[in-house]
């Protein structure tokens, strides 16, 4: 070896020395739209449900932390606080009948596509009334009725699922798209290269996405994958795009685009959205890998707050019409801890229900 | 009934089920425009075109994965792999989403597919195309798996795999693919997963094989015939569920159990098989369970060793004589 | 002897063997920055550097495969997988190539390595985050599994499976990593791979149990005593090479054997040492063999349907009762 | 869906029906090196050697081949007749230190490397006396005391265990380069995905090379991957080449320059080699996928006789003098057959050896 960095060695490119986190920044966010709202054909209505899906997730999760930290309920809990420009662009930018998969940071997705609070809530708590009658928890949301497939606990497991969900919906002529959502972490999973390659073998109408949000765990994007995410499909010759996910206007503009050609030519596309998440990995994540600056940093490009700031500035609604919205979340939330804590824990008897659709067989089951 | 090699069984189980349901499909390797490595799928492309018969990349963990989603999402996928050495690729998808997503969502959606092709050796093919799966998998909830031994339970069971509402692994063997035997002709011919069957009665010992071994037991018990010994074949056919009652029932009356398994010996079927009796019929026993496996030795080329290492007839026929004390 | 936890003990048998041996390096995902996602690596980076202690993508069949070749090329690999739960997109470098390279190429080669890191479910992750996958692994010839209890059975196994010039399982378990326990402060200390050890001496019934489950199988023990039955719990320590003698042995002493396995039942730990002991002390055996493990379900999140899940003391004392015909 | 294609619906881009193999080109060859052997620094002498390496790989698989048909073995056997300049264009190319490590077409690969055609032959009948101790067979070619690492059966399988090679190299600052060999077909697992990733984040020192030979068993490359395949290290941002498999002196010159740069700097690369396998993909291949006309164009290429003609032409040699290394071969492969034929197979006692380096162990061995 011409160079010897003894103290480099096997770490990636750029990084010379540990550093323990102090990395000057994580993701670089692309510019957001520069259009408003109308030119994007969004109504004044359709604003301020996008403020108030975001609100609600942000505040389920912020009281599930809180619920979380006082012993109520166990189990990994990872936060998408950050996140929410993501789930709810998309969400608004699909048909309701095209398909949405994820891994686990899920919550955001289920309660975008009409998983209840309550019903979100009593799952975390694993509660017989939760989304998946709590046999599944944090990682587990899923509203299939409403083409939100579920969260995956399999780093990459779930992207062939969903190369699979777009496969069904291509052989049944059904016109519908389906976007399947992964962590920058995913895309070092060769299930991810296998899947591009067939999607683009087999024209499957298929979005790919990426959330960058800086880290897998407590490795940095840079550290774990080489090269600019969004270019990994170019070996395959797919179709590709990056752009901001902290501001929920680009992702609408953008999935919108990306889904109304897919859903026209069914050809896939593999998509990075830069974005950040400000909770650690999960609940017990000591963040030693990055600094309180950073995150300050990008706080300051938070999606939720700039939507109220473009409210205000256009006057979609004053402060205190947010306001309500926000008391009426904050109730939302609530009562659905109440709702949680006040819900029967599944009967023993469900311990053998749902394994199977057609006739159940369990080897050696002992009789109770 | 007609005569059919072990693949047209195979064949015919998937043309009628693709012709009777359009939501069936197969994907595997070369199973289109090759017609199948073995031939297993030989016309389904000409008669059931490019959309219901796929070639797929070697890309098992990927098209396995597409296959659970499609599952998913209205379909009834036939996933083949070219022998289930190679799908140990695609492991994650059959343990960790096929048998798990239904219950970890609560119920919300099925997994109605079925993963087939050949299991165990092939010959000489060394050792890493010639394990037996079977076992292995059947320790995993929620999955059955399948592992006939003659071209009628292969018939009547891979249709009633693909109608199946959840998933299923069907296993066969490329050395079985040209064995020919009565098939029935009903095109509606399906036998409940889960039902031994006594291919061969006898009051003396009771032998439980199925896939290949099923043979190596047939052979042996002929063989012990002549020697007055009649041997009970139990041929269970499925691995998961297993019926043990049948090979409870047989037992308790021959009081001598011999298990053929063509996986290693560390939990495969016969210790699984044999731990059930010795606590089911413990006082039925005359002898302790004796098993015939593979040893505990990695698949070898060279033709004596490989002779040396498949379970044969003669193996059997010493763990009878053990059984029987007859050494 | 120093009282260390679970984790400690772990971390320190990787420390010294890296001390010990230049070609001893640990790769796996957060083992480096992050100081492990268990904490099982704390410090190493800041001594060994990043030459030696390297974080990896999430990429578990590429960096086992890596791992795979530098062993052959004259390394000491330790990969580590955040949990076996992961290894399953592995399985084939474990399976097809870690176990069977040396064979097929005639003792060419070898793979002097460990796989390690948790095993089995760790409280509420749901189904694809709680399996137990020593058995599994067990079925194929070549690799050695090693599941301990205690801290100190941890250190002195895991420096043997470093300096093994095989391959090594080594599986741990989240639950137990803050368990403390009296530590050999040898800094040469081994215990032979496939040495089972006998935790508690008694008359009445032998349990055995390894991993997490010797902890439940300890408490039923000492709630047994209380009631005048005295169990002798032998943890194999080592599912492979298993310790079936010192098994047998005590079985011929107690007459009454329960296996206590974190596996679901089919084809587990507990059927073949079950099998094992009614072929090898079928005239010594009171009762049949009885068995405790999880149920044939995958793992639910809910806390009470978990905890229904997950074998307990109550379960083993029912299997003990049933061998001692305490009904 | 836009377009509806009954018949073509899931297969490849631009295939539109069936054509039972009646395909144009399978691959397409690009051209050959213009440089001289003097230009590349090989003398004479070692162009004789080169011819005389591929000849030998040639003639051992045709009496292979030969026994095969007359029932002498059994097991697969996959011939690499018509790729033979790729196997003795790298060995050249590479130092004798370095490591190559192949599938299991892997003949070629074995006798250029240091397995005698004794040896060799020996392995295929399954006898004491191979390579392998007749342990692997014909897939399990190896001699790893000459750093070749053998053939392996799973395909893509060995991708990451060359990249260890590789890994191991760096670690031991040895200055060894690694180059890993795999198929068309193993450019779809996702085992190479993950590799490269790794590769190029860790700077280690190895070659990935497709040998493209126009097919994946009956599969023609554009039906199982989509763009074309050295482009797909594009999204890694790894360097990469592609050139002709047929012509040993474009193979020689291209992976001396790859791999003395590979030397230099630790960056791995990600070649295509163009070549065609004439035989079936293993002896049972019936070959619908394929016209005769197709063969016998890729023929024309062929690596021997267009060295022959370059010998000639050359003045290098004079016919007679090819015929006497053509008779020596032949006599040496001749005497492999006999050799092979003479061998004894392994002891019973075989069966329990090579398992284990360290202490033997066999779960419930019985006792013989
Ligand atoms: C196959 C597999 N390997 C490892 C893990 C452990 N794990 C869970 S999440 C995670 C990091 C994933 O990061 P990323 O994909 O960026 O998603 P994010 O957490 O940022 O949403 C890891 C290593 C896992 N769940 N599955
Ligand atoms: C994981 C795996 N899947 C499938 C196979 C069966 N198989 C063996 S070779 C082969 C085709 C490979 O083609 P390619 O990589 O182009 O190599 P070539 O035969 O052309 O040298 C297939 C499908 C296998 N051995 N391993
Ligand atoms: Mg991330
Ligand atoms: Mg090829």
């Amino acid at each position: 070896m011409a160079k010897k960095q003894k103290e480099a060695f096997f770490t990636p490119i750029g990084t010379d020395e540990s550093n323990n986190g102090k990395i000057d920044k994580a993701v670089k966010l692309p510019k957001p739209t520069k259009k408003k709202h109308k030119d994007l054909g969004l109504s004044d209505d359709d604003v301020l449900e996008m403020y108030e899906q975001m609100y609600l997730q942000r505040r389920f999760e912020e009281r599930a932390m809180q619920m979380y930290q006082k012993g109520k309920f166990g189990g990994f809990l990872h936060l998408y606080i950050g996140q929410e420009a993501v789930s709810t662009g998309t969400v608004f930018a699909l048909n309701d009948d095209d398909d949405i998969i994820t891994a686990y940071r899920d919550h955001g997705w289920g309660l975008v596509r009409g998983v209840s609070a309550n019903e979100g809530m009593a799952e975390l708590y694993g509660k017989a009334t939760g989304c998946s009658k709590g046999k599944g928890g944090s990682m587990h949301f899923a509203n299939v009725e409403n083409h939100f497939w579920g969260g995956y606990g399999i780093v990459g497991g779930h992207i062939p699922i969903g190369g699979g969900l777009a496969f069904a919906n291509k052989y049944q002529e059904n016109d519908r798209v389906t976007a399947c959502f992964m962590g920058d972490g995913a895309v070092d999973q060769g299930a991810l290269h296998e899947t591009l390659n067939m999607s683009q073998l087999w024209k499957l109408p298929a979005i790919y996405v990426v959330e960058n949000n800086g880290y897998s765990m407590g490795t940095a994007a840079y550290r774990h994958t080489v090269n600019e995410i969004h270019e990994r499909s170019k070996g395959y010759g797919m179709k590709s795009a990056v752009f901001n996910g902290m501001d929920v206007f680009t992702v609408y503009e953008n999935m919108k685009k990306i889904a109304d050609e897919v859903r026209e030519d069914s050809m896939p596309w593999f998509v990075e959205i830069r974005t950040y998440r400000y909770r650690g990995h999960s609940m017990s994540d000591p963040q030693k890998y990055r600094t309180k600056e950073e995150l300050k940093e990008y706080q300051k490009t938070d999606p939720i707050e700039r939507m109220k700031t473009y409210i205000l500035d256009e006057k979609i609604a004053a402060e205190k019409d947010l306001d309500k919205i926000n008391d009426r979340i904050e109730e939302e939330v609530l009562e659905a801890v109440e709702f949680a804590e006040n819900s029967d824990f599944p009967a023993d008897e469900a311990l053998w229900e749902d394994m199977f659709a057609d006739e159940p067989h369990f080897h050696d089951r002992k009789e109770a | 009934m007609a005569e059919l090699q072990f693949r047209e069984a195979i064949r015919d189980a998937i043309d009628e089920e693709m012709d009777r349901d359009e939501s069936v499909f197969l994907m595997g390797e070369e199973v289109a425009e090759y017609n199948g490595a073995y031939k297993a799928s030989e016309g389904l492309l000409d008669k059931y075109g490019f959309k219901r018969v796929i070639d797929t990349p070697i890309s098992e963990l990927g098209f396995a994965g597409i296959g659970v989603g499609a599952a998913m999402n209205g379909l009834r996928p036939i996933v083949e792999f070219m022998t289930f050495n190679f799908a140990v690729l695609a492991a994650d998808q059959i343990i960790n989403h096929a048998s798990k997503a239904r219950y970890m969502l609560g119920g919300q959606l099925s997994v109605p597919m079925v993963f087939r092709g050949p299991n165990g050796s092939a010959g000489q093919l060394g050792a890493t195309h010639s394990v037996a799966y079977d076992s292995m998998y059947a320790q995993f909830p929620g999955l059955s798996v399948i592992y006939p031994s003659e071209p009628d339970d292969a018939k009547g069971l891979l249709k009633s795999a693909i109608r199946n509402d959840d998933t299923v692994l069907f296993m066969e063997s490329e050395q079985m693919y040209g064995m020919k035997g009565e098939v029935s002709d009903d095109d509606d011919y399906t036998i409940p997963i889960g039902k031994a069957k006594i291919k061969r009665e006898g009051d003396d010992v009771t032998i439980v094989a199925t896939g290949k071994m099923y043979h190596i037991a047939k052979q042996a018990a002929q063989q012990l015939a002549k020697d007055g010994v009649e041997a009970e074949i139990i041929d269970p056919r499925t691995i998961k569920p297993f019926d043990i009652e049948a090979v409870v029932k047989s037992v308790k009356k021959t009081n001598r159990c011999v298990v053929v398994d063509e996986a290693h010996p560390f939990g495969g079927l016969a210790s699984e098989v044999g731990f059930l009796i010795q606590r089911e019929a413990f006082d039925y026993l005359d002898a302790p369970v004796q098993r015939v496996t593979l040893p505990d030795v990695n698949a070898p080329f060279s033709k004596p060793l490989f002779d040396l290492w498949l379970p044969d007839a003669k193996e059997v026929i010493e763990a009878v004589n053990a059984v029987t004390y007859r050494g």
